[in-house]
């Protein structure tokens, strides 16, 4: 559904894209079943010259069927929702799987800054490669990134990978992504930080391997 | 279902007489006031437990902060207790009647100002020492605990030196004193709870 | 002449006369239209901020016809105080206040309050308060500009928002109008508890004055960690502490704990009541008895229950733990079964009925078919996985104006007009009342269904300008479709105040009962005097609120207070 | 109900040597474990004091329609 609006250029894209599917099938057969209902009620029920309303308190145990069956379902939709919905988030927040590399995201007022390890592929070494607004990775490989920030709390997200995190002041939050698409992707700052906010846009670079490569030695040569 | 059988269904009901009061309307409109103030000294516990947890493995108070005076507090809070034990003395008393239920409260409302000017010597102390809202977290939440427990016994002093007066022009309502009785009982009892969570 | 004798009858009633009438009155009713009135002023303010905002992201850069540019400051200061003006100055004081003060002592038969004079001073600091916050638009550096939420380091740090003096105006007011609603939510349960007529049992009690009581008792329950972090908030802004400053021992995540702890009960709060009007207005156009009564009050004590559990939701991607935000899928998801339940008897009650579609029922009825749009969608936010990208986008945002749109505004038009006959003594015009139905509903849907398409493509909120971001400048049409619908929307206002002020000045005369209605505020005169009832004549209660069409009588109505 | 509420907060409360919690803000465990336990303290403590408040006063209420129509009652009985 979503994915032709936004593209899936993440491992953990397609789940989350699931999951959204999923609650929209069981909510929209709700939902669809009780406007439809209502509509017909008022339609069959109109007021009409020498008809009397019935007398009916709802009190009576044939009657709270009637309440209590579509209850009783609507429980048995969410326990579906809420399996579907940890799974996911279990996924893509609790569990870290082993990185090939990591990268350090800093927010600040109103710039991402990156942290991307240099050639020997380790960060916070001397040949780091620092960027500003773009960050670079490298596609099909797992990805894990240490979340900072300067000032104000910002989030960190990117909608093409379904990825947000908040970063928090006096914190170093950690999470990962493993992207699946070449290509430049927007990142998003999700939560207020100021007069610059609406500024704040970063890019995700998505290379292949050779290309990558090459980009990795012009920028350690730079530095 | 025939008409007369749900016409029957409705019980008639007895002629109502006026309606029973389970409590009277400002003691019943203190309780929930009260609700309302221990969900805020809820908030700034909790507060409290968790910047106190973020300094865990380090030093609590922080280096260079003077500690707390626990005996002297202790001595406060003996008498703040003592209060409300006299104050429930003093209702008994004033239900019944009896004309030393004046002396008796007035004990109790003694004992609360001995607390209330005992911590604010206690205040000025600390200020001495260098203990401030900004030096850290520490002094600040000892301050806004504290301060906001200091204020609500003020105003609790100001309500039962109100009630006391218009006890002895003989004005004073029962349900007007179990309305002052239950917010000291509430400012008496919340207090060992902060002594125990910011002091120990 | 009937006024007359009651006033003489309740002469210890005796307050000010003339002018101060009005403002130094102790009389609920009074009151009730002091929270009204300035409630809706406060509504156009809030729509006027959302028209100026809608307009800069439509047509980014030009300068909007009666403002002029908005600035990246404006813009954010206009985004923060639409959300706070509409949730506190408007939802609130419209549904809980002006017809909590209105509705609870008419329809359990009391002459007033039971703490008149604190209820005078809750109106009162309301006021303040709501002049406050109008203030705080226009000081040095501009209003506050850091989302209604107000997360700390943002909102403490003078470097960080800019806006030194704005902020911390902004925080007191929002504390005055707290305290306001402290004191009227006293008067509401004891008054409830203790005031009610001879005869009125717990199940005869109508349901909009359980509603409004229960929503009272979640407030009074919920404020208070709040008000201990505004305090902490305000002495972080003022006096330099450290509360929020991870730098110096403090923790931003705490005031995201202590804001939404209030911040999720308080959707109920407001959502109740308008619950409660509802089901006033459909059994008394339906003709029929409210489907299953006890289902109801024991379903809103429910959600009100669960409402305390589930708040940490609003903060998934917030960095708490993970594994707390299992927990609270878990109860987000449920409280939708109460939720879904109520919207069930509402559905159930029409069954069997002989509807008429006069003004206030189409509101109601409204209400209900929106509001299960802003249900369903909530599910999606609840559930964690699905959080992580809807969460911030202008999907959260539709949803909770699918919400708070049908409580606060569908939900006050309904009451309004169901409620106008009794206020004023006169009845409204049908046919302008219907226009200005359509007129808002139908261009409600036409501004939050784009926004929907907008957030599920990855939009987020409070950005001032979209062009800056390459997805996302493309889906431009959207956004002026928004804003068109917007401005139809507010135009057709102006029929509702027409008409307001027409049949205020010369619409037909009222009658004590036009609709037809078996509670007890329908007993007294249109409008009722001081003290609503002669004193010596005070209504007594034989029965429930909802006998309506009951077999064997030739009235479909049986008031609660004739015997027999 | 609650036997599901306790499982979830046991569930919570397991130290789980195989996953991280990759937000907490440092690892010891004190700090997460404050913010669990203060947000089981303020979401219990409102609905244990209205619970209480309210089968105190069904009590009462009963204890009031037990005595035939007493004059006044009691302003406020401590016993």
């Amino acid at each position: 559904m979503i994915e032709r609006m936004v593209l899936q250029a993440s491992s953990y894209a397609a789940s989350v894209d699931g999951l959204i599917l999923l609650i929209t099938v069981l909510v929209g057969f709700w939902f669809l079943m009780a406007e439809g209902v209502f509509f017909w009620l008022i339609f069959k029920f109109r007021e009409k010259p020498g008809r009397k309303a019935m007398y009916i308190t709802g009190e009576k145990k044939s009657h709270k069927k009637w309440i209590s069956i579509p209850h009783g379902l609507v429980l048995v939709c969410d326990v579906f929702i809420i399996i579907g919905a940890v799974k996911v988030w279990y996924n893509v927040k609790q569990h870290l799987p082993e990185p090939d590399y990591e990268v350090r995201v800093i927010g600040q007022q109103w710039a991402w800054v990156f942290q991307t390890p240099g050639p020997d592929g380790v960060l916070d070494t001397d040949d780091d490669i620092q960027t500003v607004d773009k960050l670079h990775v490298e596609t099909d490989k797992t990805y894990h990134f240490k979340l900072e920030s300067r000032d104000v709390i910002h989030s960190f997200s990117v909608p093409v990978f379904r990825l947000k995190q908040d970063a928090v002041p006096g914190r170093s939050i950690t999470g990962w992504f493993h992207p699946t698409r070449t290509g430049t992707y927007d990142i998003q700052c999700a939560e207020i930080c100021g007069i610059g906010h609406g500024v704040m846009a970063g890019q995700i670079v998505v290379h292949d391997a050779p290309e990558y490569a090459s980009w990795v030695s012009d920028n350690a040569a730079a530095q | 279902m025939s008409t007369d059988a749900a016409v029957m269904q409705f019980e008639v009901r007895p002629e109502p007489g006026p309606g029973k009061k389970l409590l009277p309307d400002g003691v019943m409109g203190m309780v929930i006031f009260v609700f309302t103030e221990v969900m805020l000294f809820a908030g700034l516990i909790s507060a409290h437990t968790i910047v106190r947890s973020r300094a865990a493995g380090e030093m609590w108070p922080p280096y260079g902060q003077p500690r707390l005076p626990l005996e002297e507090t202790a001595i406060n809070t003996a008498a703040l207790l003592l209060s409300a034990v006299v104050i429930f003395f003093a209702q008994r008393a004033f239900r019944r009647g009896v004309g030393s239920a004046r002396w008796t409260f007035l004990a109790s409302i003694v004992l609360g100002i001995f607390f209330v000017a005992s911590q604010g010597m206690e205040w000025a102390a600390l200020l001495g020492e260098g203990l401030t809202m900004q030096s850290s977290a520490y002094g600040g939440f000892f301050y806004l605990i504290v301060g906001t427990h200091a204020l609500h016994a003020v105003a609790a002093m100001l309500g039962m030196v109100w009630a006391w007066l218009r006890m002895s022009k003989g004005t004073l309502t029962q349900s007007q004193f179990s309305t002052v009785q239950v917010f000291w009982y509430f400012v008496v009892l919340v207090w060992p709870v902060l002594y125990w969570k910011v002091y120990l | 002449m009937a006024e007359a004798a009651a006033v003489g009858a309740h002469e210890h009633h005796h307050g000010p006369q003339g002018i101060l009438k009005y403002i130094w009155s102790t009389d609920h009713k009074i009151i009730a239209m002091q929270y009204l009135f300035t409630g809706m002023f406060m509504a156009v303010i809030g729509g006027f901020m959302a028209y100026v905002f809608r307009m800069q992201l439509a047509f980014p850069g030009l300068p909007v016809p009666g403002y002029g540019v908005v600035s990246p400051g404006e813009y954010n200061a206009l985004v923060t105080n639409h959300g706070t003006i509409m949730i506190f100055w408007v939802a609130m004081p419209v549904l809980i206040a002006a017809f909590g003060n209105f509705l609870i002592p008419l329809m359990i038969g009391a002459d007033d309050m039971v703490f008149p004079r604190i209820n005078r001073l809750s109106y009162q600091v309301f006021l303040i308060s709501a002049i406050l916050i109008l203030v705080s638009l226009f000081v040095e550096g501009g209003g506050f500009g850091g989302a209604w939420t107000a997360y700390p380091p943002l909102s403490s740090v003078s470097d960080y928002n800019l806006t030194k003096l704005g902020s911390s105006i902004w925080l007191v007011a929002v504390a005055l109008e707290f305290v306001a609603f402290l004191l009227g939510g006293i008067n509401f349960i004891v008054t409830l508890m203790n005031a009610r007529a001879p005869g009125m049992k717990a199940y005869d009690i109508p349901v909009v004055v359980w509603m409004i009581v229960i929503a009272s008792i979640l407030f009074m329950l919920s404020v208070g960690p709040l008000i201990a972090g505004a305090v902490m908030l305000l002495f972080d802004q003022t006096l330099g502490t450290g509360f929020y400053d991870p730098t110096r021992g403090g923790d931003p995540i705490l005031w995201q704990h202590l804001f939404w702890f209030f911040g999720h009960p308080e959707v109920y709060v407001v959502l109740l009541p308008a619950l409660g009007i509802t089901a006033e207005i459909i059994t008394t156009f339906s003709r029929k008895k409210l489907f299953g009564y006890k289902i109801v009050i024991f379903t809103a004590v429910a959600t009100g229950v669960l409402s305390f559990f589930v708040w940490a939701h609003h903060q998934f991607i917030a960095g708490i733990d993970p594994r707390m935000a299992n927990i609270f899928t878990v109860t987000t998801l449920l409280i939708s079964v109460p939720i879904a339940e109520l919207c069930f008897v509402y559905i159930a009650t029409l069954y069997g009925g002989s509807i008429r579609l006069t003004t206030p029922m189409l509101w109601a009825l409204a209400f209900i078919g929106e509001f299960l749009i802003g249900g369903v969608t909530g599910i999606f936010l609840g559930a964690s996985g699905a959080d992580i990208y809807f969460h911030d986008t202008y999907f959260v945002l539709a949803h909770f104006h699918y919400t708070f749109f049908p409580i606060a505004i569908i939900g006050t038009f309904a009451a309004f007009t169901y409620w106008f006959p009794k206020m004023f003594g006169k009845m409204m015009n049908d046919t302008l009342g219907k226009i200005h139905f359509w007129g808002t509903i139908i261009p409600f849907n036409f501004i939050f269904i784009p926004l929907f398409v907008l957030g599920l493509g990855g939009q987020h909120r409070r950005i001032y300008n979209y062009q800056n971001f390459p997805e996302l400048a493309e889906m431009q049409p959207l956004r002026v479709l928004a804003t068109g619908a917007l401005i139809v929307m507010l135009v057709f206002q102006f029929v509702f105040f027409w008409n307001m002020f027409k049949s205020w000045r010369s619409g037909e005369k009222a009658g004590k009962n036009p609709w037809k209605a078996n509670t007890l505020e329908w007993t007294t005169d249109s409008p009722p005097p001081h003290g609503n009832w002669p004193a010596d004549d005070m209504p007594k209660v034989y029965r429930g609120p909802y006998e309506y069409s009951v077999p064997g009588r030739d009235d479909d109505y049986w008031p609660q207070n004739i015997p027999g | 109900m609650w036997v599901v509420a306790l499982a979830l907060v046991a569930l919570a409360l397991l130290p789980e040597p195989g996953f991280a919690c990759p937000v907490c803000f440092d690892p010891n465990d004190e700090h997460r474990q404050a913010f669990l336990a203060t947000a089981i303290f303020m979401t219990v403590l409102p609905l244990g004091m209205v619970g209480g408040v309210g089968i105190w006063l069904r009590k009462r209420l009963r204890r009031l329609d037990d005595e035939e129509a007493p004059p006044e009652p009691p302003a406020n009985d401590p016993s």
